[in-house]
């Protein structure tokens, strides 16, 4: 697809993301999706803007809130529903459900249901690119909770000590489940990043979707040319609850206000126009990758003790 | 009293109390807090508006902010701190929604608590609580489905108990808080939360510790010794076959996983001669081997057949639905399983239930996760 | 093959080539490393002057310090980190000076290294290879002694294997580092890298995959399955009732803890009808539970006898010598148990050996820790 | 005993430490203690400096070098040898070895010999004073290295974000067994602490005793009153090898000048006038312990399963 700019380009991209979470939340009541979903609504920017300047050959890795950067690291979209419903024809051949999406082909190396576990991964691989000499750069995308897992502080020290090629992205959402950083954390998110003498970025608006892109364009640059690591840390907001496909803005754990207030500031909801032009070709896109899905196949009964050692 | 408790899951309709298994864990946190201002309970998620399924729900609002909270992500640490609480006077409840994040708290579990008391000579005590949820079902999959008890078992010093029902938590929790002086480990299955447990009344009279195996359904014909959720599987395969085959199946609930009543069994396995075994989770180095070895120790001659053992399949759990509902045995393995066993033939021609398993209660289950 | 092997220990003196645990640890790794660009060993202490009780010793300096380093000490993580450098194309080798330390990166190797192939549908694999070392003697004491072989063992998706020769060691860890696809957990005892074992030429003939149990003693009296430095104690025994006695106790090395070989266990009790299992850990829910199920589930009538096993007591290990002596099974012990269960009577009139268990090699030890 | 002043106090406390490691070390190859030995040579200003303002009621929680501390914070020396000797009149019974030294009744909580486990516990502790209202100062006593721990993290974030009254100790020794600093911490410690909101305090002269004492008894009055957690790094030297008697600094992981530097500047070797006065009746003290230890029986056999649960 053309794009008259960069702009257009990213909000499509981002626009793609929001209707296949809505799709989605559409599908749910029919139980054909029986995997606990984490949904990305409202955060699909960051990973629009993070993976746009990203190579494929570049390798990121993620949490169990991964559909949006599965699909902005580029994981094919039918694979996804197919995986969503527990086919063989899914990115996980129906191994992986919603918390385990991974797209290898493109770079997208897994995705972990335990909180902080693919930190160390994306440090580990950041060392295989440098020592087998790599031109890679490695990402880690993270939340905020993850931050307080004693395997983060262990990634970043390792990943600053040995001065390797990786962005370390926090996507902070002010949430874990339904516990505010007020309640979690002693420190700033970027502080305490930049005690380990990782440079440092913070964005206060991750719906500015551009100026996520310039940021982390910058910064991939100077990792690729520099190979040393930088830490990024995006100010987000997710919409709904925290799995399931629910709003839960009335449970009273978060104010409501402050959602309205980043409701108000999403040009995925603000600019109608670049909705309505791109949303039919998108449509058709989901409508193609959900019929693929209803037409895989189940998996094979031998597929249950395949690939297990 | 046991063998009419057992009844509960499959007949709520005797008259006495029943009460779910997620009530039972609510009434145990209250009544925890209520009666010793040293107990504090805290975890993930314990003061939000779902309360940990439930179990703690309110008790926040009730008891304080500084008796029941909400912690940082950090097992390790937490657990750390539980173990230092202990030490210096509280009672720590510690809480996990799944019993895969534990594995994050193994080192403070496994090197430290099990450790403190003799470790130093009898000189220290760590009395604290675990809680942690094994989940099942709607694609829960690899890192969200896992039972670790022979984990911890395997491991002097601590104490595990698998509670199979509402009565087993009121009679244990309630002396595991008030009156036990060493750590334990309660496993909670998901899946019972919302089950109805018909209470027996006798539950405040047992004397003795209430952490050890219980046997909750007699018979002659076979011996099966379960834990947790397959406890009640058991309880249904035994009912059906007894209708429509006429076996009679002991159910031994062995409920304390690391302290089992091992003459129980070996009784139990003396009289029937047949043996299977049926664990939430897999068979090489859990459960299953571990009853094998108190038979195998005591008295092989008297098993009259090959042990039977069932547990989920030798692989991590798949999410896809189809792949889930192979991985664990269902009702029709089960009673199939006990047939063979009691009539030495696969050809035995008994009727095999119709569900799968307990797969209203699995299909029913959409979370909370 | 396996049975002059297994002499070593105890006749050093056989003409052929002698190695001592050590040297074949630091010729698998020093052969790996030159093998393949792509393998990395890291750990506390790899490039130090002691180099892992010599295993690595001076290979920083030969290989290069990006290929051979020191760590932060930060077992999950870097844990974590040999798994993403094994995603990204690095062979990583981690060491750990004990066993007792792995439990800190448990979530790592169970959740994500066990996992990572099958979760993804087969799509990724994780090659690494995790090294530990089992403490014993000289007041390691309750944290520097554990052997955790059956942690890892009940988790699908690991392959766990305990050398107990320089024989295993020089046939495992090449086909480990070089041809297994998966993560490899390699629990190493101690008390064995002094050791001399005696070399058999046709190690690098061996076809198929050495990731298995070994046959290391025929007899038709007993079956002894055991693991790491049991196996060395059960040949002495073994020796010894030989001699004495006239008993003909069989040996079966398990080796490969995750994949044991299951119908040589079987063949053998079939035939000696008697069982003794020896390991190094507890025996709830250990290698003596599993053992017993691989039987129970096949052929428990094969049992004339009841099972014995040896363990560690169940409790932590304590530090002063005077216990410490008595928390491990020694060589009197075990020809006891031998000898009664043979003969049937603990009136066996069999002669004991002298020493308690490997006595010397258990006093001269006096660290590197 | 009586001292003129509060110099020869922490001085005289000091010696005692000093004297005890160096009579473990004469001991040492009549394999009468068999237990890896951590020894504390160097360090003992750190532990009587900082245990000089701590009442019997506040805890105190240690690693597997714990010589020092367990003397310093109060514990019985013919316990101690006892212990290193395997006797039942041991403080742990003849089942804690030279890495587990305890004394509750003095409040040396435990010490562990896995790095960094002991630091969590006693923030757990500071929660129960926090929470039972007990006016107890607590302590947690560990290494550089242990620093590196991810539970280390965890520890900070929880006792900085619930605000107990604890005081967080790093003995910073430069080592982890024969790994330097530089080969493991992207962090400056004191630095990293800070982004947790403790107030730090750094010490670069370990062997200044009565400025360890000064420092530390400011730092406790503070924790004392206002119940809000502190953190204190001192550098010191290890003299000897990491475990064990000997000394080491020929294998060449460590400089000699440096350790040369430190023994120049260390009271127990430059006043000797001092050490002459007060070491025969330390002397004294030691004799008596050891004979004790020597006498002492054996652990019955029954010990061997108490305990346990
Ligand atoms: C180790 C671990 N502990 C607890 C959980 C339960 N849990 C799942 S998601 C979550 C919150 C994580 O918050 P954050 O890292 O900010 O990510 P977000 O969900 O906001 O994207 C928690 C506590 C888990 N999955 N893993
Ligand atoms: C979790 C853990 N990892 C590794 C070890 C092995 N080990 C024992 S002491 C030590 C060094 C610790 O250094 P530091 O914390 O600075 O304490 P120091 O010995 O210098 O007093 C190491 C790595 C251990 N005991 N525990
Ligand atoms: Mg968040
Ligand atoms: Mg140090």
């Amino acid at each position: 697809m053309k794009f008259p700019g960069i702009y257009e380009e990213l909000f499509y991209k981002a626009l793609r993301i929001r209707l296949v979470e809505e799709r989605i939340i559409e599908l749910y009541p029919s139980d054909k999706i029986q995997s606990p979903v984490h949904l990305s609504i409202g955060q699909e920017a960051v990973a629009v803007g993070a993976c746009q300047s990203l190579k494929q050959t570049d390798l990121l890795f993620c949490s169990y809130r991964s559909h949006a950067f599965y699909l902005a690291k580029g994981g094919h979209l039918r694979e996804m529903f197919a995986e969503l419903y527990g086919k063989a024809t899914g990115c996980g051949h129906g191994k992986a459900g919603s918390m385990h999406l991974a797209a290898p082909e493109v770079g997208l190396m897994g995705s972990s249901a335990v909180v902080a576990s693919t930190i160390p991964h994306a440090v580990g691989a950041a060392l295989a690119a440098e020592r087998l000499k790599k031109p890679q750069v490695i990402v880690a995308v993270f939340g905020d909770g993850a931050t307080e897992e004693g395997a983060y502080h262990e990634s970043l020290n390792f990943a600053a000590l040995h001065k390797l090629p990786i962005v370390l992205l926090c996507e902070n959402n002010g949430l874990a489940v339904h516990s505010k950083l007020e309640a979690r954390q002693a420190y700033r998110i970027t502080d305490q990043a930049k005690s380990y003498g990782l440079p440092v970025a913070y964005l206060a608006d991750g719906h500015d979707v551009v100026k996520v892109h310039e940021v982390f364009s910058g910064i991939v640059g100077e990792v690729r040319r520099s190979r040393c690591p930088h830490f990024v840390e995006i100010r987000t907001c997710r919409y709904k609850e925290h799995v399931g496909p629910d709003e839960d803005s009335h449970a009273g754990y978060r104010s409501v206000e402050e959602l309205q207030a980043w409701k108000s500031k999403d040009p995925l909801i603000l600019n109608q126009e670049l909705v309505a032009q791109y949303r039919p070709v998108i449509l058709q896109e989901i409508d193609d990758a959900v019929e693929f899905a209803e037409r895989s196949p189940w998996p094979e009964r031998s597929e249950l003790l395949s690939d297990v050692v | 009293m046991a063998l009419i408790q057992a009844r509960a899951a499959t007949d709520p309709t005797l008259e006495t109390e029943v009460v779910t298994y997620r009530e039972a864990l609510f009434r145990a946190m209250r009544d925890a807090l209520a009666r010793d201002p040293r107990v504090i309970i805290f975890g993930q998620g314990v003061d939000d508006h779902k309360g940990t399924f439930g179990s703690t729900l309110g008790l926040a609002q009730e008891f304080g902010a500084a008796r029941v909270f909400d912690t940082p992500l950090a097992e390790e640490g937490m657990t750390g701190i539980a173990i230092g609480a202990a030490l210096n006077g509280l009672y720590p409840i510690q809480t996990h929604i799944r019993s895969d994040f534990v594995l994050l708290a193994m080192n403070q579990i496994v090197n430290l608590a099990a450790k403190y008391k003799y470790m130093f000579g009898g000189r220290f005590e760590v009395p604290m609580l675990i809680r942690m949820v094994i989940g099942r079902s709607w694609g829960q999959g690899a890192q969200h489905s896992q039972s670790f008890q022979s984990l911890f078992a395997h491991v002097p010093g601590l104490t595990v108990i698998m509670p199979a029902s509402a009565q087993s938590i009121l009679e244990c929790y309630p002396y595991v808080i008030g009156r036990h002086r060493g750590p334990v480990l309660a496993i909670e299955h998901r899946l019972m939360y919302d089950l109805k447990f018909r209470m027996d009344e006798v539950a405040e009279k047992a004397n003795g510790s209430p952490l050890t195996s219980r046997k909750v359904r007699a018979g002659n014909d076979v011996t099966i010794v379960a834990t947790s959720i397959m406890v009640l599987e058991a309880q249904r395969a035994a009912e059906h076959l007894a209708r429509v085959g006429g076996i009679q199946c002991e159910i031994i609930d062995l409920n304390c996983v690391s302290h089992p009543d091992r003459s129980l069994i070996v009784e139990s396995v003396g009289r029937t001669g047949k043996l299977l075994v049926a664990d939430t989770s897999w068979q090489a180095y859990g459960v299953c081997a571990e009853i094998c070895r108190i038979v195998c120790e005591h008295s092989p001659s008297a098993l009259k057949a090959p042990v039977v053992t069932l547990g989920m399949q030798p692989a991590p759990c798949p999410t896809a639905k189809s792949l889930e509902d192979r991985y664990y045995p269902n009702l029709r393995d089960l009673t199939d399983a006990v047939a063979t066993l009691v009539t030495g033939t696969d050809h035995h021609g008994i009727p095999l239930p119709d569900e799968h398993s307990m797969a209203d209660v699995y299909k029913r289950f959409k979370g909370p996760f």
